[in-house]
């Protein structure tokens, strides 16, 4: 099933530009007829309260082999033609980009659901843990039990 | 044996640090056996892989279960369930 | 349901900017943690041969209207925060976008069901119709099944 | 009555024009009856909305069915299943 042609995963302090990335995806594999793409954000206001800063630990060396394994799977399982996934570490602002995650494939339904699915593996799998700082002091974000639920729907029957 | 042994997030702080060479006495080489030995340094220790929260474990940078086994000059990971994303 | 703070919806002959929209939809909802968008391409290789180019024939005024009521549906149905949707008609080259469907959210699943639900609609119910023109002379598409059978999945119990 | 007729894609290459306004004999005020009227025309208006493939509609910019009415001014469109996105 998997005819990758295009994968690239990053792990970095520096924002990244949404723009130029999916334009580097699609002309890596242009053959797509589709593309669609995921990128969460810092959100101002967080469960604790005001949010004045995010701050993303990881695993060095381990986030990477992660993310790339995930990207691999979701080509497993759907004809990707190219995944991007980029994770930010570090000090970020309110409204700040954390993640993206883009897949091309000839059409439509590959690509969402490979990007949903990639989502809720990254979420759960990937080595990443988010310290939020605020007007409520600072506290580690819990992991919620809605996203391995979310993760559990793509198992598949043995 | 000998390992390393990484430390994160909230995990990392209530240790305080964040790695550690160790020698191990023998028949510690699963992590379930790890943790227990780690919980004998102490209260946080043994708070800290007992019920008070989900400790993960990864070996040479896979995530695995309780029953996974280590060896010589590897590299296991303690933390908390990820929340990235 | 709905608490839609930007809707913004286009057709047009001229090509768009994918970062740059995606930056006004940020923008218009500086409270989303999610961002998904799906871009549509006229791919080379179409099922009857090599491509040279697309034409797309639309129903000036009735397009706008389904593109905002599909986007109203889908913001009925998910806590959207903005939608932003653009179709283009008129001749277009092979690798060139054609549509652009993004929404915003305070948490992914909404953002991502709500972007196959409305291009699962938007492909079933706007009045557009592609024309290929390439090797093999030129013929309009035709409407695929699997495309009515992708927007019953979202039909409601009664 | 009157009413604007309006014709896209595979259908305008077959009616060969784009629009039209008509007046309507008494009794012919849903798309289905609209329909049948517009197949006494001759054989390509026959076949086009005879089992040739399927013929959708509008009226006033809303996609209905074959049972919807329409009234005196409305625009009632005829086109093929849509393909866009």
């Amino acid at each position: 099933m998997s005819a990758l042609i295009d994968l690239n995963v990053s792990v970095q302090a520096d924002d990244f530009d949404v723009g130029l990335e999916l334009q580097r995806l699609r002309a890596a594999t242009p053959q797509a007829g589709a593309l669609v793409n995921f990128v969460g954000l810092v959100r101002e206001l967080s469960a604790a309260g005001q949010l004045s800063e995010m701050v993303i630990e990881h695993y060095p060396g381990m986030t990477e082999k992660a993310l790339q394994q995930i990207a691999l799977q979701a080509a497993q399982r759907w004809p990707l033609l190219g995944v991007r996934m980029i994770h930010r570490v570090g000090r970020l602002p309110a409204q700040a980009q954390i993640v993206l995650v883009a897949a091309t494939s000839l059409h439509r339904q590959a690509a969402f659901e490979a990007c949903a699915f990639m989502m809720d593996y990254l979420k759960t799998e990937a080595p990443f843990w988010k310290k939020e700082v605020g007007d409520f002091g600072q506290h580690w974000v819990e992991a919620r039990v809605s996203d391995e639920q979310a993760k559990q729907q793509w198992k598949l029957p043995k | 044996m000998n390992i390393t042994i990484l430390y994160f997030a909230r995990i990392k702080e209530v240790v305080n640090y964040s790695s550690e060479d160790v020698e191990l006495p023998d028949g510690i080489e699963t992590i379930v056996a790890l943790k227990s030995w780690l919980s004998g340094r102490g209260d946080t220790w043994q708070k800290l892989f007992s019920g008070g929260g989900v400790v993960r474990a990864a070996i040479n940078h896979e995530l695995v279960d309780d029953m996974a086994t280590f060896e010589d000059g590897d590299e296991v990971a303690f933390f908390p369930p990820v929340t990235g994303g």
